[in-house]
């Protein structure tokens, strides 16, 4: 199957708004999968609920639609069932760190082979414009009756805290920038996080186009070495972190964009999963066949008699 | 003496737990049909626990009695708690070195449960101390009182085998099955079977234990001879199981095609994933299953559905608190029209409850779970064959209707074990409803059909799905005419379900085609009033029990025909709740009220001897409408 | 004309939500009732969105009908979904540059309305051209279109005011405005006042909206003459609130004395909190409202949960998928009797369902949400008065019974603005039922009353909660007795309740004291199925309404009584959803089966014109089951 | 009132397992009680569901334990209501990074003055010896069928990295400087939280009492400053939580115990609302009347007209 940036637009409607930064994310991710050449049958990209949430439905590769915060649970459970699948999440600042910051956490423990893309605008953007978990203490976007009262969450530091072994941030109207990430991202054997800047044209006017124009920069033209390779030692393993942590804390007059940690050396959680269950890597649970012919169990009599011998007790 | 009812009771983490599942191997070994309830405190160490097992040559005696003719006590707790439960001319066996224990120096009872206790023994004998109830229990009941002293008997073990002292005390729990073992003349190589099972490959546990139970048995045989001993077994089985509800699920569960599960540690719900896990590996080329540990019960759930819509059988195992957590994507799987299974051991309740213990209160819960209408199944089980035959059941319903079955069951059968017929798995077939195999001009939601074929993500067709109403395609849709139709095309499986679906997982009846009145129960109640039923047969009370499997969607007309058969005065829910919530479920549906209830909520199960007195008195006080149980420990 | 309907309609995002606020502030400003919904996408800017608007110079009137007599469009997508809303010698209102639009050019509608309208228009029409369809309409319908230049009209801002051409469209929503003053010949003073009022201070903004909107206005009556004026206003109100459901509802928890509010945002509730957070500060000495914004769901109920034990009127407010994860800590507040008000906003579920529409399907759910059995009060309301009342009601209740409050609202309630009463606020109490100040001997759960005192967090005794069974002292018990009776002392309060309650907080009953049919619906149906009981009385069918308030506890005696007036078959239940929830929780309690109902789940409310048709269905076809009704766009 | 270690004793017999490290905890949490001397109508103690969720009930202070996961959003709405209470906060490692890792995230966010004391033992204890969150990959605790699949997460690092501004570990058996570290937790006017090394002498049979005597070591003897004070320059705030993260994954030989970090420049929560609320500090929600001495609401007809003068409409 030819798949081309054409071929990957749906018939739906792109209902966000004008100028939205999600038009960026959506372009720019149609072009990632398109330069990986990826079957749009083999890709699932899963969402929360939000403007974010929408974006699957203008992609012509499956998508999945969740409920609020439970993206990554249903990514994971797709991934896990089906591993040959590529699987991206796409969700909100509010949807990853808020409601969901519990699965956030969760799947960087896994380092299951997930890509998740965060679209941070700093707000809630389909309820109207509330604070979302990345908008600093203190700051008042255009919806707010107050300025926040809480601090921002870190979202670099905090997948790093959780063990995601590709952390990476991008910006949604650097189009190049976003599919070099991605691409990286997908490729990449475990558990990746992209950190997406996207202006909110109607309830962010703090973190607007112009805000972030004069501001990023790209972390790679730097000299900057995130990348551990198998065998590299622990010490330099944990101040490739520190160094992204602190990298991470950058946000002002200047913003990094780029790949700030990728650990090759972690086992992906199939890997893990392939310990216990035989052949799980061969045959995962979407290829295994669960009934006969005829519609009789695939566990007959006596493999049960077998598998379960040790209940079984015979009558003297 | 026809059946035997026992006990054994000790503090939690001697041992119980294995005590019970070698001795119900043992007996299984010789014939007998047993079933074995654990009651325990939600603590690790230390508190009261016992086992009440009932043993029958005949058939596998789920109705539960009381008095207990045997009553075997690991510490000198026990008997506070049991006293009362001890059948006239029974047997106790206990530490000697315990009997001047008084009431106040048992620091692990509870202070209310204390007074309680201390009130009782002190109208009824006048002291607390054990000694005295001993005396009493002799007295006034004709007991045979055993007394050991169970740290002379654990010697043996340090001076024959060298244990270490410190250890030794890890043998505790031999005793009584020694006890047991004698009164009831179990045969030295029944016992050796049972603790062989039990302790596979660890040779010196099995040569303590053996020597410890079968030297224990041959002394009390001779001296108290074998008053406890049943008839020969004549249960028509060759092979049984020996299994937990919790055991007997799982296996359904990996028959029936499960190779997904998702779950969050819960009790009574997690033992079925520890099995499933154990076995996970169904021989080589058949791979084998996933069991997932999430870090919620919003995320197993999540993940079970994400899992389905690869095509994969999926279940989630939970209790109360964690189904509470899953409604919201409990709608979400019904939205999208997403086969999925949870199994839901039901506990006692509200929130935490009575984390250990039984109930029967969720029903409504789960039959109106989650905002908004969708179709689901709610499926229920009375027994360890019912639960195995609805495992499977489960999923087929899930794929061919495409919707999230809840599987209901309760504590009661989830931590009873039972010796079962071995399940002949020929009469099962897997149905897994349409599929669509290839891509073109596939939709997933046709709405020209009620259930339309579902293809899997990863194969060929591109399919959306979302928590929105949707076109047929799987995109959010806002249209009220496309919303009607998609709505009501849901919808109507519930019908279809009723249409299709044999009635024997539906309902069932027992008991006289003319009923002057009828017991109506669901789940682990069912037995006992069957027996119930029964037995009051024999009194000249002609009656009947309805035993409601389903209860979404819910096979009114057949109910309400066979309610219709007595007068509404004369139907009887008999369920571990308040409410009567089986009784509201028959109400609503068919209309026919149902005042009248046998209820218990204290975390036990229904007794027989209770139900039958119930009953009785239901039925021969007009005007009243319930009554209460608290009957157990 | 004795009533007005109209409808503005235009692109999200285009100030429709401004226009309803000031053209319902000038009607009342000169005294007329008026109710005015609102219906849009789950979209920030573009989609569709509309305001269907009612004057009365009579009553304040609920009931919402079609077809109207005015349709002003903002956008030419408006009327491809409005055409067949239209009254004869109704008026329309468009841009005269549009009209050679055809439906394909028009991206913003979904593919399946879009596929029905074309359709339609082909097979009435034979074409899609917004010009064929005005002249259809002005053909058929004598309907006169006031074609306007959009653009032109615009440009007078920027060529009087200097306003900047790019901004001039923020002004869009004064044409359909000043279309309709000229129409209804509103005077230019009650203009000035609705848009002074919604810009405060903003003078700039003021004078252009005024000016903009008056002059059209002008000229609309110089060309068209007044031909929708309405009789002069005749509602006994010196004084009327303009005032949403939110807004209503916030403001009847400020008054019953919230002091904490907890919310996750959600639609269509955030904007309550919103409101109440606008509004935190209450005067200097008297203190201010905590409004609080989780990160969750779950956090909001715990937080106001916890809140509430220490001694605050705490509530929080959500919808569907938000209650979903509430359930687990309802039961825990069930159990701990906690006083805690959930404001539960329906709206089209399942899951995601349709997020900015309407329903009524949770009802069910709310009863019997959360694992285990414990008490709870499920309370709902009909209009905005009763959601005031009610709001502070509930507060009394959770306190004085200490139990959880489920105050059930519905989406059409939530963003309908109504002009109402300035309510009077001596008529209310505040009753914090039992509460313990000092220390010593207390307990919180005291199992000699129903309702035991309550201790607050913080002041002298010191008090224990678990979610667990408990001891009266708050610790964790598994004693079966005392089980038992903690269990029945939490369910007894449901009897009390239902017996102290005053009656018209359950249900009110309007219409024949000897009805020949009885519609019976909850929430927002109120007055639309009063309208139609009145109207068909005039037809000859004799009949009442039965409002049902309260459902848990539910007034089953009370409710029975008045249905058994008619025949079971001749009770019509009208409700937003598909299963006839309140007609099933009806025949849970009451054991009268309620088989008949006219059902509308589309999301949009239910119209006076169809529910008549569907009654006058239902009572003339008695086999008829049911009518299921899909009006409105 | 005289606050003693005997008065603060309930009747209700602490049904741990014999040797279990939760007693440390107990006993150590009521001395630092009676070294405070707060009332103990005063304190509430908030828990969730485990074994150490019981805590509460052993101490005789007020005390609410909640659901499984969710003692930190209880606690926070008691202190947000009546924020002259000292809110302390004893949850599981399961209960408070696995399925409460969302609100553990949150609470950090918010700087409110809560003590959350941690009890880490690697398992889930009261389930029977599931692995926790706590527990490292490949390790093998008594009741696992098979090694543990999922990395532990680090939860110093999550804390630092969500925002509390005191973050400590201390050990069960160290009475002393349990004590001490609390003492000081509660003393901190912010969110606080303490990683409590707790030995499970039932299921976990790896981080015994014996492996940790031979690990730990104390922070502070080391010259260690974990301090910031207010008015500390951005940088030195942010090298002090880079090394606060860096000690945070020292995990072998050698194991730290101490404060990681302390941050005083941080508002709290209260004083954030303080700035929205007239008089909040004054007269927070529990203090405030709602009725007048006739059961009248306490807004009056008047009260009434001017609070909501905005929607109301005298005719003309
Ligand atoms: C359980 C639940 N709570 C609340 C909502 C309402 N809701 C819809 S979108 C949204 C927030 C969206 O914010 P974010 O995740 O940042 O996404 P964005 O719209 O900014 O892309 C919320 C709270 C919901 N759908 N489900
Ligand atoms: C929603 C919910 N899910 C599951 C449980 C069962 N449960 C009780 S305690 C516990 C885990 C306890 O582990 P942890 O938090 O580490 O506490 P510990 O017992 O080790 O102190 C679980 C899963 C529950 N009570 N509620
Ligand atoms: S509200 Fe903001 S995030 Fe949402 S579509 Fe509009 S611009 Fe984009
Ligand atoms: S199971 Fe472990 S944590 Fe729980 S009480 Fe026993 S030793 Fe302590
Ligand atoms: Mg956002
Ligand atoms: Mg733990």
């Amino acid at each position: 199957m030819v798949v081309d940036l054409k071929s990957l637009r749906t018939d739906v409607w792109v209902d966000w708004c004008p100028g939205c930064g999600n038009f960026g994310i959506l372009n720019a991710t149609q072009r990632a999968i398109v330069e990986l050449g990826i079957e749009p049958n083999k890709i699932v990209i899963v969402s929360g609920i939000g403007c974010s949430g929408k974006t699957p439905h203008f992609i012509n590769v499956n998508g999945v639609h969740t409920l609020h915060g439970r993206a990554i649970p249903f990514a994971t459970g797709i991934k896990i069932a089906n591993p040959e699948l590529t699987v991206i999440v796409h969700g909100g600042d509010g949807d990853l760190l808020g409601i969901g910051a519990g699965h956030f956490v969760a799947l960087g423990r896994r380092n299951l082979d997930i890509t998740v893309v965060m679209h941070n605008n700093g707000v809630y953007g389909l309820t109207k414009g509330q604070a979302s978990p990345t908008l600093f203490r203190g700051e008042q976007t255009k919806a707010l009756p107050k300025p926040n009262i809480q601090d921002a969450v870190n979202p670099i530091a905090l997948a790093l805290a959780s063990g995601y072994t590709f952390v990476a941030r991008t910006y949604s109207l650097n189009i190049k920038h976003y599919v070099e990430t991605l691409k990286m991202a997908i490729q990449h054997k475990g558990s990746a996080f992209i950190d997406v800047l996207q202006p909110c044209v109607v309830y962010n006017d703090i973190y607007t186009k112009d805000f972030f124009k004069e501001r990023i920069y790209v972390l790679e033209e730097d000299g900057w070495d995130p990348v551990v390779e198998p065998g590299t030692p622990m010490e330099t393993i944990e101040e490739k972190i520190n160094n992204a942590i602190q990298k991470s804390l950058e946000w002002g007059d200047k913003i990094p964009i780029g790949i700030f940690y990728m650990n090759k050396a972690v086992p992906e959680f199939g890997e893990r999963l392939n310990t216990l269950i035989d052949n799980y890597t061969l045959i995962p649970p979407a290829k295994q066949p669960i009934a006969r012919e005829d519609g009789k169990p695939i566990i007959t009599n006596q493999d049960f008699r077998e598998l379960f011998s040790r209940y079984i007790i015979r009558r003297r | 003496m026809e059946e035997l009812e026992l006990m054994i009771g000790g503090p939690q983490g001697s041992g119980l737990d294995t005590t019970g599942q070698i001795l119900t191997s043992s007996l299984a070994y010789i014939g007998y049909g047993v079933i074995s309830d654990r009651e325990y405190y939600s603590n690790i160490t230390g508190k009261h626990s016992y086992i009440h097992m009932k043993v029958s040559p005949t058939r596998v005696p789920y109705d539960l009695s009381y008095p207990v003719k045997l009553l075997t006590a690991i510490d000198a707790e026990t008997l506070y708690h049991h006293y009362n439960d001890l059948d006239e001319n029974g047997y106790i066996a206990l530490d000697s070195r315990g009997l001047n224990t008084t009431l106040d120096r048992i620091v692990t009872i509870e202070s209310y449960t204390k007074k309680l206790i201390g009130e009782d023994l002190n109208n009824r004998i006048g002291s607390t101390k054990l000694e005295d109830i001993v005396q009493y229990l002799e007295d006034d009941l004709s007991v045979t009182a055993i007394l050991l002293d169970y740290k002379l008997i654990l010697d043996r073990l340090v001076d024959k085998f060298g244990v270490a002292a410190s250890l030794a005390s890890r043998y505790l729990s031999s005793i009584p099955m020694g006890v047991i073992s004698g009164l009831m003349d179990i045969p030295p190589e029944a016992i050796e079977y049972g603790v062989r099972r039990r302790f596979y490959g660890r040779e010196k546990i099995i040569e303590h234990n053996v020597y410890l139970i079968n030297t224990i048995s041959e002394e009390i045989k001779s001296q108290y001879g074998t008053p406890l001993k049943l008839p020969e077994p004549k249960l028509d089985m060759d092979e049984v199981m020996v299994v937990s509800g919790n055991d007997i699920v799982a296996m359904g569960k990996v028959v029936g095609g499960l190779r997904f599960q998702s779950y969050y540690p819960i009790t009574p719900a997690a033992d079925e994933s520890f099995f499933i896990e154990a076995n996970q590996n169904l021989g080589g080329d058949k791979g084998g299953i996933v069991v997932f540990q999430t870090e919620d019960e919003l995320a197993a759930i999540a993940a079970a559905i994400g899992a389905s819509l690869t095509g994969v059988r999926t279940a989630t195992a939970t209790s109360g608190p964690g189904f509470s957590l899953m409604v919201e994507a409990l709608g979400w799987a019904g939205n999208s029209e997403v086969p999925v299974v949870i199994t839901y051991y039901q506990r006692g309740g509200p929130a935490t409850g009575l984390p250990t213990r039984g109930g029967q209160s969720d029903l409504l819960f789960t039959m109106f779970a989650s905002h908004g209408e969708f179709p689901r199944v709610v499926l229920t089980s009375g027994d360890h064959e019912e639960a195995f035959e609805d495992s499977i059941i489960a999923f087929n319903l899930a794929e061919k209707y495409q919707v999230p079955v809840i599987h209901l069951l309760d504590k009661y059968l989830a931590n009873s074990i039972a010796t079962i017929k071995v399940p002949d798995l020929d009469v099962y077939r897997i149905d897994r409803g349409l599929i669509h195999r290839g891509d073109g001009d596939y939709v997933r939601f046709d709405t020209t059909k009620i259930v339309s074929p579902r293809a899997f993500l990863g194969d060929k067709a591109i399919i959306w799905y979302t928590g929105n109403e949707h076109t047929e395609e799987g995109h959010n849709t806002e249209d009220p005419i496309l919303r009607e139709k998609m709505y009501r095309k849901r919808m109507e499986k519930l019908k279809l379900i009723l249409e299709e679906t044999p009635k024997k997982y539906m309902y069932r009846y027992y008991g006289a085609e003319d009923p002057e009145y009828i017991l109506l129960g669901w789940g682990f109640v069912k037995h006992t009033c069957i027996s119930a039923v029964k037995s009051l047969e024999r009194e000249g009370y002609r009656g009947g029990y309805l035993h409601i499997k389903m209860f979404t969607p819910y096979p009114e007309k057949d109910v309400a025909n066979i309610l219709r058969k007595v007068d509404p005065n004369k139907i009887i829910a008999v369920e571990n709740n308040i409410m009567l919530q089986a009784g509201m479920a028959t109400t609503l549906y068919t209309g026919i009220k149902i005042r009248r209830g046998v209820k218990k909520y204290t975390g036990r199960p229904i007794y027989l001897h209770e139900l039958r007195e119930a009953v009785i008195d239901l039925l021969s006080n007009e005007g009243k409408e319930e009554v209460i149980l608290t009957y157990g420990s």
